[in-house]
C-alpha cells in the first residue's frame, strides 16, 4: 500500500512537473512574442508541439546510444524531480526528498546532459558535437558560482540537504534570499546560464549549429528531450524556490514563486544577444564569482 | 464510421489537429523567395501565432518550403533533405518558378515542374508571393492536413519509382538512398 | 594617363614584337596578342610592370568567325590602369595555356571556361565538375547550344502553356518605342 | 615454511619460470604467468591472517613482515587489478617481442607492491619500493619510444623520491635505533622540532613522487602513456596507490601527532587541489587518449591527496574509497585504450572515431568507467566524491571546495571527449574493418566496470574493510556514523540512500524504453552516420565530418591564464644548468700530464697549509 | 696448515718469471699457468683466512728475523679478507681473459699475463706486508706493471696515458719515500707495528708532514681527488680486463694502504675530517664528471673513482659502522666493477669509437653481456635487491648515526647523478634501434668470459638477497682495523709466527 502511494505520488509529481514546465515554456513563447510586438502562439502551443512530435514516426536511428541519450535525459530529470521537495509539507509529493542531499543532486543533474551529449555524439553530426562541447564548457562556467552559493548556504546552516535548508527558513521565517543575499545573487546569475536562454544559448544556436545537440533528433527523441527539458526546468525552479524563497505551502504559491523567478532569465534573455562560449565563461567568472566569494565569506563570518 | 476507410479515426483527428497547429518549417531558401520568409515569421505577419515555426534541420521539420527556382544541382540537395524528413511531411512549392519554371522557363539547368520530382502538397502562386499569400498557403496546408488529404509523402512512397526515374533523368549521379520509410 | 599608356606600350613592344594595342578612353588599354605568348606576357606584366591583380578572365564565343576570344583583365594599383590582354583561339580545337601558377585565382576562371565553353586548358588541375553536375551535352555557353530546346526536352513544360502567345517581341518593340530619350543611348 | 615467504617465493620463482618458459613455448609462458598471479593471490586471500608476522634480521637490523587491516585494503587493489590486468595483458600483448621480459617485470612489480604492503619495517619497505620502481621503469621503456626522455625522467624523479625517503629512513634509524614503522610512529612526537618537520617532508617527497603530486608529477604523463597499456592499468591503478598508502601512514601516523600538523595538512591539501585542477585542465587539452588518461590520473590522485590531507574520518574514508575505485575505473579505461590501440593502431582522438558499433563491449565498459570517473550516481565514483565534498565542507575548507568542484566539473569535458573521440561521431571507412577485442581483453574490463556499479550501490562492501583499516590507524569506528551498507551520512547527519535511487533510475529507464520503443521500434532502422542533415549535401566517402580537432578550444581559451605556466621548462632548465655545471667540472680532468702534476703539488701545499685544521 | 702467507706473494712473482720460459715449450702454458697460480692462491688464501677467522692473526716473519727487525707479513681478518678478495678477483679476471689475444699475438698475450701476475702479487703484497718500506716496494711493483699494462696497446693514446700515470706515480713514489725517510729518521724503524706503538713519541710537526707525504704517496694508487688524473686515461686505454684489475685489485690495495696508515700507523681514533672531505670531493667531482662522458670506459673509470671517494668517506667516519660500510662498499665494488668492465669491454668492442652513442640496440645482439651490464649498473647505483644497495645503506646509516646529514644528502644526490649516467647507457643498449653505421659486427663473448661474468653476477645476487652472508666477515675485518693495540701486540709478540 505504502509502495503504491509512493508510486502514485511520483506519477502525480511527474505529471505536475510536465504540465507546469510545458505551460511555462508556452508562456515564455507568448511573452517573447509580446516583447517582439507579435501576437505569439497560444500558451498551450508547447503541448501541441509535443503531441505532434510524439505522433511523428521515428524511422531511423544512428545507433543505440542515440536512443539511450534521451533516456538518460529523461531518467535524470525524473530522478532529480524525485529528490526536490515540491511543497513544504510534502504530502503526496514527498517522493525521495529525504534520501539525498544537494551535492548528490548536483551530480545527478549532470547525468542527463552527459547522456544527452552521448546521444548527440552517436548521431555523427559535427554540429551536435560542437554544441555539446560548448554546452559542457559553459557548464563549467556557471557551475562555479552556483556551487559557491550552495556551499555558502551549507556552511552557514550546517546542513547539506534541501529539506534542512527549508526547515531553516520555516523556523526563522525569513527567506534565504534575504538572509544570505550574496548567495542568492550568485545563484541567480548562475541560473541565467543554467536555463540556456540567450545570451547563453550558444549550445543550440539554430542558425549556426542547426540546433546543435538535437540536430539529428526528431519525432519521439525530440519529444522526450522537450518533455524532460520541461520537467528539468520545473525542477530547477522549484529548487530555487525551496532554497531561497522559503518553499511553497501549496501549489498556487509554488506557481507564483516559480514563475516570478523564472522571469529573471527569460526577460534577461529576450533582450540580449548571444555570447560566444568564452565570453559566457568569462561572464560567469566575473561578477557571479565575486558574489559567490562574498557569499562564502559572509557565511563563514556570520 | 470507424470501418470506413475514407473517414478518419478519432486518433487521427486529434493527431491531425495537432499537426495542423504545429507546423515546423524547413525553409529551403533557394531563390529570391527566401527573403519573403523573415517578414512572414516576424512581427509584421507573425506566422508563429498559427503554430508555424522554423526548424533547424530536416529531422525536426514537418514542412519543406521550397522557396523559388531549383537548379538541377540544388534539386539533388532538396531531394536529400526531403528524404531525411520524418513522416508525416509536407512540401510547399513557393512561387511560380516551382510551378512552371517562371522566368527560368528556358534555362538549361533549372527545373520547371517541382511536382515531377517531389510530391508537392500546396503551391503558392506569385513571383514572388507576398507574405499574405504565404500565410494563405499555410492556411491551405492546415486545411488539408486537418482533412487528412495532405498525403504527399504517401504518394511519394507509392510512386517512388516514377519519382526516382524523373529525378534520375536530370541527375544521373543521384545517390539512391534506400528510401523505404 | 597618356604617358603611362605610352610607356607601357613601349615596354611591351620592346619585349614582345607580335603585339598590337588599342587605346580606349579612360584607364583602359587593350593588347591583342598571340595565344602562345600569353603566359609570358602575363608574367611580364605581373612581375616587371606591377599589374599584380588579375581581375577577370573572360571568354567570348565568335561563332561566325569560328573563334573564341579570351580576355585577361589586369589591374595595377599603382598606375591605376586596366590592361586587357586579348587573344583568339580556334573554336574547333580550343586549347589555352594554363596560367594558374601566375595567379592562383585564375584556376577558378579557367575551370569555369573549361566547363562552360569546352576550352581545354593545358595542365589544369581541379575536379572535372565545377558548376554543372552530370552535364552530358555540349557546353552550355557556346552560342550554338540550343537552350530552349534543351530545356523543353529535359524539364517538361506544364500543360496549358502551349497556347500562350509569345509576347516577347511585342514587349521588346513596345519598350523601344516607349524608351525615354535620356535612356535611349543605353539601350540596344 | 611461512605462507608469507611462500607467496614471495612463488612470485619470484614464477617470474623467473615465466621468463624462461618464454624461450620454450608461448602457451606455457602465458599459463605460467597467469598461474603465478593467481596462485599467490588465492593463497593471500585464504591463508594469510591479519596480524600474522614473520621476523628476521638483515645486517643486524630487525625486520618484520606481516599484513595489517590497513594494508589489506590496498592488497585488494593490487591483487585484484593485477590478476585482471594480467589476464588482459596475455591477450593484449600477444605477438609482441620480448614478452618474457614484460611478464617478468609485471610479476615483479606486483610482488614488490605486495612486499610494500607486507613491510612492517622501513628497510623492506624501501627495498620493495625500489624493486617496484625499477620494474615499472623497465615497463616504461619497454616500448622503446622516447626512452631517453621519458624513462630517464621517470627514473630520476623516482630516485629523488626514493632517496629522500631513504634519507628519512636512515635518520629515523639513527634516532630510534629501529627500523620498525610502528617504532617511528610511536617515537615521533618526542623527536626534536627540526626532525619532526624534516622526516615527514622527506617521506612525503618520496610518496608524492609516486602519487604524482603537483610539482613532482612531471614524470607521470610520459610514463603512463609510454608503458604498454596492459601495464599502465596497474601502473596508474595500483602502483600510484602505493604513494597514497605511504602518504596515509605519514599523514595519519606522523603529521597528525604533532602540533604543527595543521599547517602541514593545509599545504598538502592545497597541493592536492592544485594537482587536481592542473591535471584536469591539461587532460582537457590533450588529443591523445593515453596522455589524457594520464593527466586524469594525476588529477584523481590530487583528490585522494586532498582527502588524506584533511584527515577527518570521512575524508579518509573518501580517499581510500576513491583509491580503490580509481584503480578500478582507471584500470578499465587504460585497458580500453589498450584494446583500441591493439585494434586500430592509434590512440589519437583526432584519428579514431565511431567505434561504438565495432567494439560495443569496450564501449560499455568505458561508458560505465567514465560515469564512475565523472562521479555521477549511481556508479561508484560518486560515493568517493560525495564523501570528499562532505568532508571538505564539514572541515571548513571553503575555498578548497570551490577548487575541487571546478576541477571535477571540468572533468566532464575530458570524460565526454574520451567517449566521443573514440566511440561516437562519424564511422569512418578507415575503421570499418575494426572488430571487438578478444574476449580475454574484454572480460576483465567488463568485470571491473560491473564492479564499479556494484560498489556504487553497495559501498559498504568496500567501506567495511576500509573501516577496519582506519581503526588500525587510530580512527574511531565509522560504520553507522558515516555509512551503512548502502546509505551514506555526512558530518551533520544528512543522508544519501543509494538503493531507492537505483530502483528509481531503473524504473524510469524501463518505463521510458517501453514507452518510446514498443510502438515504433520495429520500424526504426539503423542508418549510417553519413546520413546526417548536412545542409542537403551528401557527404562523400573521403569527406571527414568528424569533429575532433581543437575539441574544447573555447574552454581552453578561457582558462588559458591558468595553463600558461608549465613546470616542465623549469625542470628542464634546471637539468640543463646542472649538466652545464657538470660539464664544467669535467674539465678539471684536462688530460694534460703537467696539469695533473701541478695538482699534486697544489694538493701537497694545501694539505700543508691546512694541516692544523684537518685533524687534531 | 695449508701454506703460508708468503706464498701469496712468492708464487705469483715466481710465475711471472716462469711464464716466458715455459711459453717456449708450449704456448698454451702461458695462459694456463696464471690460472693455476691464481686458483691455487685463491684456495690458499681462503683456507688461510678461515684459519685466521678461527684462531687469530697470522704474523709471518721472513728469513727468521722477528719483528721489528725483520720484514713480516700480517694475515689478519682484514688483510686476509682483502687478500682473498684480490686473489679471487684475479682468478676471475684470468678466467675472463683466458682467450685474450689468443691466436693473434703471442708476445702481447705473454706480456699481459706476466704483468697481471706482477700486479696481483704487488697488490697482495701491499695488503699483507707489515713493513712500510716493503709496502713502498710493492707499490712500485704494482705501479710499474700498471704503467706497462696501460701502455699495452702501444698506440699514441696508450703511451700518453701511461706517461701521465708514470709522472704521477713517480711523484707519489718520491713523496712516499720522503715520508718513510721522515719516519725512519725519527723513530728508527720501518715496521708498522713498531711505528704505531711509538708514533706519539714523534714530534707533531714531523708527524703531520710525514702523514701529508704519505697521503700524497698513497693517494695516487687510492685515486683520491686531485691525484687521480691518471685514472680515466689509464682505464680507458688499458685493455678491458686490466681496467677491472685496476678497479678490483689495485685501488683496493691503495685504499687499504691509506686506511692502514691513517688508522694504525698514525693511530687516529674517531672521525677523520681529512678523509671525509677528500672523499666527498672525490665523490662529487668524479660522479659529476662521469655524467658528461662520451666513452663508456671513461665513464666507468670516473664511477670507480667516485666509489672510492665514498669508501674514504665511510672510513673517515672512524666508527665501526663506518668501517663496516666502507669494507662492504669495497667488497661490492670489487665484484661489481669488474663485471661492468667485463661486459662493458664487449660493448666497446662493438662500437667503432668506443662511444656510448654507438651502442644502440646491442642488447638484442648480445643478450647476456647486456644483461650483465644492466645487472652491474643496477647493483652499483644501489638499487635493491642487489648487492650495492646494502653497502650504500650501511654508509648512510653509519653517517646518520654520526649525524652527518649533509653528507647523506650529498651522497644521495650524487647517487641520482650516477643513476642518470648508468641508465642512459642501459636505455641505449636495450631500447634503441641497432644502428649498423656506428656498430661493427658483434664480437660475442666466449664461454669463459660468460662464466666469469656469471660468477660475479651470482655473487651480486647472493649478497643482494642475503647480505648477512658476508656481514660476519666484514664485522671481523672492521674490528680488526679499528683494534690498533691488538695489531701491535700480535706483530711484536711472537704470536702465531712461522719461520722458514
Amino acid at each position: 500500500m505504502d509502495l503504491l502511494t509512493n508510486i502514485l505520488g511520483a506519477i502525480a509529481t511527474i505529471i505536475l512537473a510536465f504540465v507546469v514546465g510545458m505551460s511555462y515554456g508556452g508562456i515564455v513563447r507568448k511573452i517573447t512574442a509580446r516583447v517582439h510586438n507579435r501576437l505569439g502562439p497560444p500558451w498551450y502551443q508547447n503541448f501541441i508541439d509535443a503531441y505532434k512530435l510524439f505522433g511523428k514516426t521515428t524511422a531511423i536511428h544512428h545507433g543505440w546510444m542515440q536512443i539511450m541519450g534521451p533516456a538518460f535525459l529523461m531518467v535524470s530529470s525524473v530522478v532529480t524531480l524525485m529528490f526536490v521537495p515540491v511543497l513544504n509539507n510534502g504530502g503526496w509529493f514527498t517522493n525521495l526528498n529525504f534520501k539525498g542531499d544537494l551535492i548528490f543532486l548536483l551530480y545527478l543533474m549532470v547525468f542527463g546532459p552527459l547522456g544527452m551529449a552521448l546521444g548527440a555524439g552517436q548521431t555523427g553530426n559535427p554540429n551536435s558535437a560542437i554544441g555539446v562541447t560548448r554546452g559542457l564548457s559553459q557548464m563549467v562556467g556557471f557551475e562555479i558560482p552556483w556551487v559557491m552559493a550552495l556551499v555558502a548556504l551549507m556552511i552557514q546552516f550546517n546542513t547539506t540537504t534541501i529539506t534542512g535548508l527549508m526547515d531553516v527558513q520555516q523556523m526563522s521565517g525569513t527567506w534565504l534570499m534575504f538572509s544570505s543575499p550574496f548567495a542568492f545573487i550568485a545563484a541567480v546569475l548562475a541560473m541565467l546560464g543554467m536555463f540556456r536562454y540567450s545570451p547563453f544559448d550558444i549550445v543550440g544556436a539554430p542558425t549556426e549549429l542547426a540546433s546543435g545537440p538535437v540536430s539529428e533528433n526528431g519525432g519521439k527523441f525530440l519529444f522526450t528531450m522537450m518533455s524532460s527539458g520541461s520537467i528539468f526546468s520545473f525542477v530547477k525552479l522549484t529548487l530555487y524556490v525551496d532554497l531561497f524563497m522559503g518553499g511553497a505551502d501549496n501549489l498556487i504559491i509554488l506557481l507564483i514563486k516559480t514563475f516570478s523567478i523564472y522571469m529573471i532569465p527569460v526577460l534577461y534573455g529576450i533582450v540580449s544577444p548571444r555570447y560566444r562560449t568564452e565570453q559566457a565563461i568569462r561572464f560567469f567568472w566575473g561578477w557571479p564569482l565575486f558574489f559567490g566569494i562574498l557569499a562564502i565569506l559572509y557565511a563563514a563570518i556570520f | 464510421m470507424i470501418n470506413d476507410k475514407n473517414s478518419q479515426k478519432i486518433v487521427d483527428i486529434i493527431q491531425n489537429w495537432a499537426r495542423k497547429h504545429s507546423i515546423w518549417v524547413l525553409a529551403y531558401g533557394t531563390g529570391c523567395g527566401a527573403i519573403e520568409i523573415p517578414p512572414t515569421m516576424t512581427s509584421r505577419y507573425d506566422a508563429e501565432r498559427l503554430g508555424v515555426r522554423g526548424a533547424a534541420t530536416p529531422r525536426q521539420a514537418d514542412v519543406l518550403l521550397v522557396t523559388g527556382y531549383l537548379t538541377t544541382k540544388t534539386l539533388k540537395r532538396v531531394i536529400r533533405v526531403y528524404e531525411q524528413m520524418q513522416d508525416p511531411k509536407f512540401v510547399i512549392g513557393f512561387g511560380s518558378c516551382t510551378i512552371n519554371g517562371g522566368m527560368y522557363y528556358d534555362s538549361y539547368n533549372t527545373i520547371k515542374l517541382l511536382d515531377k520530382y517531389l510530391p508537392v502538397d500546396v503551391y503558392i502562386n506569385g513571383c514572388m508571393p507576398r507574405p499574405e499569400a504565404v500565410l494563405a498557403g499555410f492556411g491551405k496546408l492546415q486545411e488539408i492536413i486537418a482533412e487528412g488529404r495532405a498525403n504527399g509523402a504517401q504518394k511519394y512512397k507509392d510512386n517512388l519509382e516514377w519519382y526516382k526515374a524523373n529525378q534520375k533523368k536530370i541527375i544521373p549521379s543521384l545517390l539512391t538512398t534506400d528510401y523505404n520509410w | 594617363m597618356k604617358d603611362i599608356k605610352a610607356k607601357l606600350t613601349e615596354k611591351i613592344k620592346a619585349s614582345f614584337d607580335t603585339v598590337s594595342e588599342k587605346d580606349y578612353n579612360g584607364n583602359r588599354l587593350d593588347f591583342h596578342v598571340d595565344v602562345k605568348i600569353i603566359p609570358q606576357i602575363l608574367t611580364f606584366l605581373k612581375v616587371n610592370l606591377g599589374y599584380i591583380h588579375l581581375s577577370h578572365i573572360s571568354c567570348v564565343d565568335w561563332l561566325e568567325e569560328g573563334e573564341f576570344e579570351i580576355i585577361y583583365i589586369l589591374w595595377s594599383p599603382v598606375e591605376k590602369l586596366k590592361v586587357f590582354v586579348r587573344t583568339r583561339i580556334n573554336r574547333e580545337k580550343p586549347v589555352l595555356p594554363n596560367i594558374d601558377m601566375i595567379w592562383r585565382q585564375a584556376n577558378t576562371y579557367e575551370r569555369e571556361m573549361r566547363e562552360m565553353f569546352g576550352i581545354e586548358i593545358e595542365g589544369l588541375e581541379g575536379a572535372e565538375e565545377f558548376l554543372l553536375e552530370d552535364w552530358q551535352e555540349m557546353p552550355p555557353m557556346r552560342r550554338d547550344f540550343q537552350t530552349e530546346e534543351y530545356a523543353e526536352k529535359t524539364f517538361w513544360s506544364r500543360e496549358g502553356r502551349e497556347d500562350a502567345i509569345d509576347v516577347r517581341e511585342e514587349i521588346i518593340k513596345r519598350s523601344r518605342e516607349e524608351i525615354p530619350d535620356f535612356a535611349k543611348k543605353y539601350s540596344r | 615454511m611461512e605462507i608469507i615467504y611462500l607467496i614471495f617465493i612463488l612470485f619470484l620463482s614464477g617470474a623467473i619460470a615465466t621468463f624462461l618458459l618464454g624461450k620454450v613455448s608461448k602457451r606455457l609462458r602465458d599459463i605460467a604467468f597467469i598461474t603465478t598471479l593467481v596462485v599467490p593471490s588465492v593463497l593471500f586471500f585464504t591463508q594469510i591472517n591479519i596480524g600474522q608476522t614473520v621476523d628476521f634480521s638483515v645486517l643486524g637490523i630487525h625486520l618484520s613482515w606481516g599484513i595489517t587491516n590497513f594494508s589489506y585494503i590496498f592488497a585488494y587493489i593490487v591483487l585484484g587489478l593485477g590478476v585482471l590486468a594480467g589476464i588482459y595483458a596475455v591477450a593484449a600483448m600477444k605477438g609482441k617481442e620480448n614478452l618474457g621480459f614484460f611478464f617478468f617485470n609485471y610479476i615483479l612489480s606486483i610482488m614488490a607492491m605486495m612486499g610494500i604492503l607486507f613491510s612492517r619495517d622501513l628497510i623492506s619497505f624501501f627495498v620493495f619500493w625500489e624493486i617496484m620502481t625499477w620494474s615499472s621503469y623497465l615497463m616504461v621503456v619497454f616500448t622503446g619510444k622516447d626512452v631517453q626522455k621519458v624513462g630517464i625522467k621517470y627514473f630520476i624523479f623516482s630516485a629523488i623520491g626514493a632517496y629522500a625517503m631513504l634519507m628519512a629512513i636512515v635518520i629515523t634509524y639513527s634516532l630510534t635505533g629501529s627500523m620498525m614503522i610502528s617504532n617511528l610512529i610511536f617515537a615521533f612526537p618526542d623527536f626534536e622540532f627540526g626532525m619532526q618537520i624534516l622526516i615527514p617532508v622527506l617521506l612525503l617527497i618520496g610518496f608524492g613522487v609516486k602519487s604524482a603530486m603537483m610539482p613532482l608529477h612531471v614524470w607521470a604523463v610520459g610514463s603512463y602513456s609510454h608503458s604498454p597499456m596492459a601495464y599502465t592499468a596497474v601502473f596508474s591503478g595500483a602502483l600510484s596507490k602505493m604513494g597514497i598508502y605511504g602518504m596515509i601512514i605519514v599523514m595519519a601516523g606522523l603529521v597528525s601527532r604533532i602540533p604543527e600538523g595543521y599547517w602541514f595538512r593545509e599545504v598538502i591539501a592545497w597541493m592536492g587541489a592544485i594537482t587536481a585542477v592542473g591535471g584536469t585542465l591539461w587532460a582537457v587539452a590533450q588529443d591523445d587518449a593515453k596522455k589524457m588518461l594520464a593527466y586524469s590520473s594525476v588529477a584523481q590522485l590530487g583528490y585522494i591527496i586532498i582527502g588524506i590531507a584533511i584527515g577527518t574520518p570521512l575524508a579518509m574514508l573518501a580517499s581510500l574509497f576513491m583509491a580503490i575505485l580509481h584503480g578500478m575505473f582507471k584500470g578499465t579505461l587504460f585497458m580500453a585504450v589498450g584494446a583500441i590501440e591493439k585494434q586500430t593502431g592509434t590512440t589519437n582522438f583526432t584519428e579514431v572515431t565511431g567505434l561504438i558499433r565495432k567494439m560495443p563491449f569496450t564501449f560499455l565498459a568505458s561508458l560505465m568507467s567514465i560515469i564512475a570517473l565523472a562521479g555521477i550516481p549511481p556508479l561508484g565514483g560518486f560515493i568517493g566524491k560525495w564523501m570528499l565534498y562532505e568532508s571538505v565542507i564539514g572541515s571548513n575548507h571553503y575555498l578548497l571546495i570551490i577548487v575541487i568542484f571546478f576541477s571535477s566539473t571540468a572533468a566532464f569535458l575530458y570524460c565526454y571527449k574520451f567517449l566521443f573521440g573514440f566511440f561516437l561521431g562519424q564511422e569512418e571507412k578507415e575503421w570499418a574493418h575494426v572488430k571487438e577485442a578478444p574476449a580475454m581483453m574484454v572480460v576483465p574490463m567488463v568485470i571491473l566496470a560491473i564492479g564499479t556499479f556494484i560498489f556504487g550501490v553497495f559501498p559498504g562492501l568496500i567501506l567495511n574493510p576500509i573501516d577496519a583499516g582506519l581503526q588500525e590507524l587510530g580512527y574511531a569506528v565509522t560504520q553507522g556514523r558515516y555509512w551503512e551498507m548502502s546509505v551514506l551520512f555526512n558530518e551533520w547527519g544528512d543522508t544519501v540512500v543509494l538503493q531507492p535511487i537505483l530502483y528509481t533510475i531503473l524504473a524510469v529507464f524501463v518505463f521510458f524504453l517501453a514507452f518510446v520503443l514498443t510502438k515504433n521500434f520495429k520500424k526504426t532502422r539503423y542508418v549510417s552516420t553519413k546520413d546526417i542533415s548536412s545542409s542537403g549535401e551528401i557527404p562523400k566517402e573521403h569527406e571527414n565530418l568528424t569533429f575532433s580537432r581543437g575539441f574544447f578550444q573555447p574552454f581552453l581559451r578561457s582558462v588559458e591564464p591558468l595553463m600558461r605556466r608549465k613546470i616542465d621548462p623549469y625542470y628542464n632548465s634546471f637539468g640543463r644548468g646542472m649538466e652545464a655545471i657538470f660539464d664544467f667540472v669535467r674539465r678539471i680532468y684536462t688530460g694534460n700530464g703537467q696539469t695533473y702534476a701541478l695538482y699534486v703539488v697544489v694538493f701537497a701545499l694545501l694539505l700543508l697549509i691546512f694541516k692544523d685544521r684537518l685533524w687534531g | 696448515m695449508v701454506g703460508s702467507p708468503v706464498l701469496l706473494i712468492a708464487i705469483p712473482l715466481l710465475a711471472a718469471f716462469l711464464i716466458p720460459l715455459l711459453g717456449i715449450f708450449w704456448k698454451e702454458l702461458v695462459r694456463i699457468i696464471p690460472g693455476l697460480v691464481l686458483g691455487y692462491l685463491t684456495i690458499l688464501s681462503a683456507s688461510l683466512y678461515i684459519d685466521v677467522l678461527n684462531t687469530g692473526t697470522i704474523v709471518e716473519t721472513i728469513a727468521g728475523w722477528r719483528a721489528p727487525w725483520g720484514i713480516n707479513l700480517v694475515f689478519s681478518p682484514l688483510t686476509g679478507f682483502l687478500a682473498t678478495l684480490m686473489t679471487f678477483i684475479g682468478f676471475i679476471i684470468w678466467l675472463y681473459s683466458y682467450r685474450f689475444k689468443r691466436n693473434v699475438e703471442f708476445e702481447a698475450a705473454k706480456k699481459y699475463f706476466i704483468f697481471l701476475m706482477l700486479l696481483v702479487a704487488g697488490s697482495i703484497g701491499i695488503v699483507i706486508t707489515g713493513d712500510i718500506f716493503n709496502q713502498f716496494v710493492f707499490i712500485e711493483i704494482v705501479g710499474i706493471s700498471a704503467y706497462a699494462l696501460t701502455a699495452f696497446y702501444t698506440g699514441r693514446n696508450s703511451a700518453e696515458a701511461a706517461f701521465k700515470y708514470l709522472i704521477m706515480g713517480s711523484l707519489s713514489a718520491s713523496a712516499l719515500l720522503i715520508a718513510i725517510i721522515l719516519i725512519y729518521s725519527q723513530l728508527g724503524t720501518l715496521n708498522m707495528a713498531e711505528i704505531a706503538a711509538n708514533i706519539h713519541n714523534m714530534p707533531p710537526q714531523y708527524r703531520v708532514t710525514a702523514m701529508i707525504f704519505f697521503i700524497i704517496g698513497i693517494g695516487v694508487e687510492a685515486e683520491i681527488f686531485p691525484l687521480n688524473g691518471w685514472a680515466p686515461d689509464a682505464y680507458t686505454e688499458a685493455p678491458g680486463p686490466v681496467g677491472s684489475a685496476f678497479a678490483g685489485i689495485v685501488v683496493k690495495a691503495g685504499i687499504y694502504a691509506m686506511v692502514r696508515m691513517m688508522f694504525t700507523l698514525f693511530d687516529i681514533s674517531g672521525p677523520m675530517q681529512i678523509l671525509i672531505i677528500i672523499g666527498m670531493i672525490t665523490l662529487v667531482v668524479a660522479e659529476t664528471s662521469a655524467l658528461r662522458q662520451v666513452q663508456l670506459k671513461r665513464m666507468l673509470a670516473y664511477s670507480s673513482i667516485g666509489q672510492m671517494g665514498l669508501v674514504l668517506v665511510a672510513f673517515g667516519m672512524g666508527t665501526k659502522a663506518g668501517v663496516f660500510a666502507a669494507l662492504f662498499l669495497m667488497l661490492n665494488h670489487a665484484i661489481i666493477k669488474p663485471l661492468l668492465f667485463f661486459s662493458g669491454s664487449y660493448l666497446v668492442f662493438n662500437s667503432k669509437e668506443k662511444n656510448i652513442s654507438e651502442m644502440s640496440g646491442l642488447g638484442k645482439l648480445m643478450p647476456f653481456t647486456a644483461a650483465f651490464f644492466a645487472l652491474g649498473s643496477f647493483a652499483i647505483v644501489g638499487l635493491p635487491p642487489f648487492a650495492g644497495f646494502w653497502s650504500k645503506l650501511s654508509v648512510l646509516t653509519a653517517a646518520a648515526n654520526d649525524g652527518l646529514l649533509l653528507i647523506i644528502a650529498i651522497v644521495l644526490l650524487v647517487s641520482i647523478v650516477e643513476i642518470v649516467y648508468y641508465f642512459r647507457v642501459i636505455n641505449r643498449i636495450y631500447f634503441f634501434k641497432f644502428d649498423k653505421a656506428t656498430s661493427v659486427v658483434p664480437h660475442k663473448p666466449r664461454v669463459n668470459a660468460l662464466i666469469a661474468m656469471a660468477i660475479l653476477a651470482i655473487l651480486i645476487l647472493v649478497i643482494g638477497f642475503y647480505p648477512d652472508s658476508v656481514s660476519e666477515i666484514l664485522n671481523r675485518a672492521s674490528e680488526d682495523l679499528l683494534n690498533t693495540p691488538d695489531y701491535i701486540k700480535n706483530v711484536l709478540s711472537t704470536g702465531q709466527s712461522l719461520t722458514y
